[in-house]
């Protein structure tokens, strides 16, 4: 088992590809994706059952090490400002096989 | 306006389903069609009149009546949501005036669609090329829009327009994409094609569109809450600014001497707003745009009010035109 | 019973494809039909038999027969959740006794339209307003199961009823909701609206009810492991109240002078146990009370039961009576 | 980064709308929603495939002070306690934009 | 081979729909058509074909002819993943090679119906036990597949085949089961279960198989970009092995002297690759195997192929020998 | 609150069953499936719109004892191993009712 880093994102659907290039840029090993999800936050109720799909979010998760962290945060600091949402570090350990 | 013509635009199942669906919303009965229920729904219905156009269109050949009718289409979408931007300036940042201008710059399928069985239900009928129309009118007001906020706008470096991706989401947005697709599969196909369709995309088209309204009636049920966040200002816009689309384009149409029926549904189209679309497109170009205001204009007060009171109201204007 | 009364009902495609059903479970197939697809069919089945419903009242008119069906049908619907919770209170406690008489208090929709299927193939027919009977039949169970919890359970302070949510999940939840709005529709359009709307909700009726039988049998089957754990007691409830229940009512219409198709049509309303909407009401105002009773008995022994055997039995009944 | 904790709830889906109260009133800036979980535990397996909708778990995340985990906890313990289902609270770094 | 047959066979709704589907994700649109969806249209056209059917053999009845055409199935259905498993290891890896095998002696229903209906608008027919045809030849690729997968792996000891899991996977995957089924359903029910039926499962049958195509183009599509790395030998095998497939099984079954439109059909299965029932059961059996290659293959090159080319030319094949 | 172990696994959905019965074997008191969820790693994208249902994840988690998460880790290897996916441990506080 190895010590890393999960990085949580949920993000507006709409922007969903751009955090996976900001993940590829920042030479992530790999990453998950639940494409539905539902929320609130400053920008109001995402109550998702829209015709739309606007109202809706992205939750992405990757593990990585301290120093992807950084990249990832880097580069996602604009782009959450501009179009909200959140983004989570905590502490994970890796089974490595 | 003709109190029978409301009357009879009410009382048709389709009418009556958004109705319901409002009325599942403001009843708090928990009734919802979950996605990807309503993608079927809209997706059937776009295939079913692109189509279905498409074979009207290779009955009657590519006319210059066609013609004429393509351009003005092309004129009105793009006139439409530059005049609306400076009219919304009057009270709103440049951000949300854009998209809002850009909403009811482009069309709403489904009111055209309604309308369509409205028509029918009267006994007249339209031109196969409306649907080439309507297609045309999508995607402009998206460029249009984004020409105004390059001009109007001062944003930072780092949010630079991408023009590539504002012309892909205007043109090649799966709406556009789908109508033209299937208008060129029923022209080539023509009446031996439509035979084979016409079972699942002809006879069950009216079902269809009252099971989708019964749907959009809950999604404009779940926006209406939001109506007085959205200010007088915005709602009469969201009334009278489609009036106003339908009259002057019925005037243009009356000069350029379209036949009655195509002028009635390109007056809807004027007056019809987009809430799929171009919401798409501006939560991606204009995030700083609250698609509170614009969803909710487009989907809780402009497509009710043109589906219950507008399109009999164009029809009766029309009517008083051509007679 | 007519021996081949029982072959005529299962050798019916909506009845072989809920067997199907039923089958890829015991196979252990992998076949399913995922969420929202289910949905989809129990809406299309809602508004096509509300909308059939309605235009036939509105040929037929609403007389006093009406009115005798509507007020024999919530007697029935009153009183079957109060003496089925007296016998299950022999070896319930009195939460699960409430949910289960409740369930068996309200009525299934699906099992209706089966039944009315069935009848058509043997060319015989029900009145339009039985569907509003069948509406008016899923609430009061919910009321009546919440006054009877109210007055034999000893509740904390804290898990009080909340009587404006129960009426609002008995008398607004989506299926009743949907059934009675169409039913009006139906009833508004009339004759012009059941035309547009009869190529999806008339022609299609029964091969959709076939596919979703094929449905029903694979979440029936689902539930079938859970029978052993069920007990004989609620088991042998689960075949012989709707037994019971459908006697009872026959001998109450015979009384009243009902028809003979309205007569089985209502013996099999009795008969049948809601699955979905009480089921949802329950588990919000009794989750005291073990769903994997209620719903199994309910999906998983007594719906089969009368698709398979109750359906003929009961015509058979009514047919010795009526003759 | 800021230092804030993360709670996890999965509780059966016909009591969603009673947890997002619950966060509302202890005053969270917002939350995530996954509409359909399924899973197992004491009240048995929730497999969630049902026609009837009974038998799903939705499951919430909310990030927040640790003094509002505390409100949180408090009311939602009885609702757990009659309607089972789970609740995790644990450490995270919020990106702050 | 005519021109114009290829030309008859591509402007017909559903190939079209099909490269529209393709052209969607090719111009980067962002047209979906989201789970389950697909499945609900898979689904449907399995039920309608297994439903026709088994109708059609109830007309016919079981005959000698029928089960030589069975038999013959069979034959071609153990033999064409042996030879091709050979082929394959020309150069790939032992899982590679029994992965892509299977694939390919396994059939594709959606092909097959295609066929159907092409054949269909030249005005002619085959027979129903070719359903039953096709339903036998969905899994025995499974089980050989796993047998030469014992014979040549050398594989440790923690990953032996699970034959019970296997023989489940091949027999009772979900779609060999619904068309068994329906088949069956529509044999015992006869000329009155059509008659229910044939509005949901007979007329609205092309437009569902044009819908669903659209959705197939797409998913195809987004296979394409996969096609470089799959490498000119597998690409080369996926256009040339379903030919080599289609012309041995004509001159087998022209030797058995099956009638004109049977042996179209014929060659049309032996041509055809599995996309979902042998996928999965290799993805769970050999997830040592690349799904990236046999998923390819048979999604963005087979596929297409057959739906766009190989129809017209193993008919053109077919119309030469049979005149 | 009792403090405990999040054990979070991402696998090709066609694996998920056996993830669970090795959960069970573990002795797990319960778990959360989330079915649907999409990904990159090793093993290329898991777009997961495909008609096939190939190329999808599922998500799971479960809240265990530290002695139950080796049993679950000791099992779960060679399972990855073999089919790809991702394991991870972390700290949990559950609230117990
Ligand atoms: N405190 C929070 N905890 C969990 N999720 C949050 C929180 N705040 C925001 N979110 C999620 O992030 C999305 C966008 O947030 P915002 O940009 O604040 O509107 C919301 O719709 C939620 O799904
Ligand atoms: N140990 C656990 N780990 C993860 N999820 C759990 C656990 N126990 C219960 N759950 C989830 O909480 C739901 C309700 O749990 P329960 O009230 O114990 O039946 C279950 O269906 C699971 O989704
Ligand atoms: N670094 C990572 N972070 C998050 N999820 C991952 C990561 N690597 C792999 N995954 C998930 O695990 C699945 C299988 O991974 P793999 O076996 O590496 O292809 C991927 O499709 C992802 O959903
Ligand atoms: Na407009
Ligand atoms: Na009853
Ligand atoms: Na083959």
């Amino acid at each position: 088992m190895e010590a890393m880093k999960k990085v949580e994102i949920v993000v507006d659907s709409v922007f969903l590809n751009r955090v996976l290039e900001i993940l590829g840029r920042a030479g992530v090993s790999g990453y998950t994706v639940i494409k539905d999800a539902l929320g609130k936050g400053e920008r109001g109720i995402m109550a998702g059952d829209e015709l739309t799909d606007v109202f809706k979010n992205s939750y992405i998760f990757t593990v990585c090490t301290e120093e992807t962290v950084n990249k990832i945060v880097q580069e996602l600091r604009p782009l959450l400002k501009k179009a909200g949402g959140v983004c989570l570090v905590s502490d994970v350990l890796w089974l490595t096989h | 306006m003709g109190f029978e013509l409301l009357l009879q635009n009410i009382l048709n199942p389709p009418v009556l389903m958004f109705l319901l669906g409002l009325g599942a919303v403001l009843l708090r009965t928990e009734l919802e069609i979950p996605q990807p229920l309503p993608k079927l729904f809209s997706l059937y219905l776009l295939i079913a009149i692109g189509f279905h156009g498409g074979y009207e269109l290779s009955k009657s050949g590519i006319t210059f009546e066609v013609a004429k009718v393509l351009l003005l289409a092309i004129l009105m979408a793009v006139a439409v949501p530059i005049y609306a931007f400076f009219i919304l300036r009057l009270k709103l940042d440049v951000y949300n005036a854009v998209a809002i201008a850009a909403t009811y710059g482009s069309i709403s399928a489904v009111t055209f669609i309604t309308a369509g069985s409205f028509l029918n239900t009267l006994g007249e009928s339209y031109g196969g090329y409306m649907v080439a129309a309507m297609t045309l009118m999508e995607s402009p007001a998206i460029i249009i829009g984004l020409i105004l906020l390059t001009l109007f706008a001062k944003r930072g470096n780092n949010s630079q327009t991408d023009w590539k991706e504002v012309f892909r989401e205007a043109f090649l947005n799966p709406s556009v994409y789908v109508l033209m697709g299937t208008l060129i599969i029923g022209f080539l196909t023509g009446e031996k094609g439509w035979k084979a369709m016409e079972p699942l995309f002809g006879s069950l088209f009216k079902g269809m569109l009252a099971f989708f309204l019964l749907d959009m009636g809950l999604v404009a049920g779940r926006r209406i809450g939001e109506i007085k966040k959205v200010g007088i200002f915005l709602v009469a816009f969201g009334v009278l600014l489609p009036i106003f689309n339908a009259i002057i384009s019925i005037a243009i149409v009356k000069f350029f001497g379209l036949q009655k029926g195509d002028a009635f549904m390109f007056s809807v189209l004027c007056a019809s707003a987009s809430y799929i679309a171009v919401p798409a497109a501006m939560r991606l170009s204009v995030p700083e745009a609250n698609p509170s205001l614009y969803v909710t204009m487009s989907l809780a007060i402009t497509f009710p009010f043109n589906i219950a009171v507008g399109i009999p109201l164009y029809y009766f204007i029309v009517n008083s035109l051509w007679g």
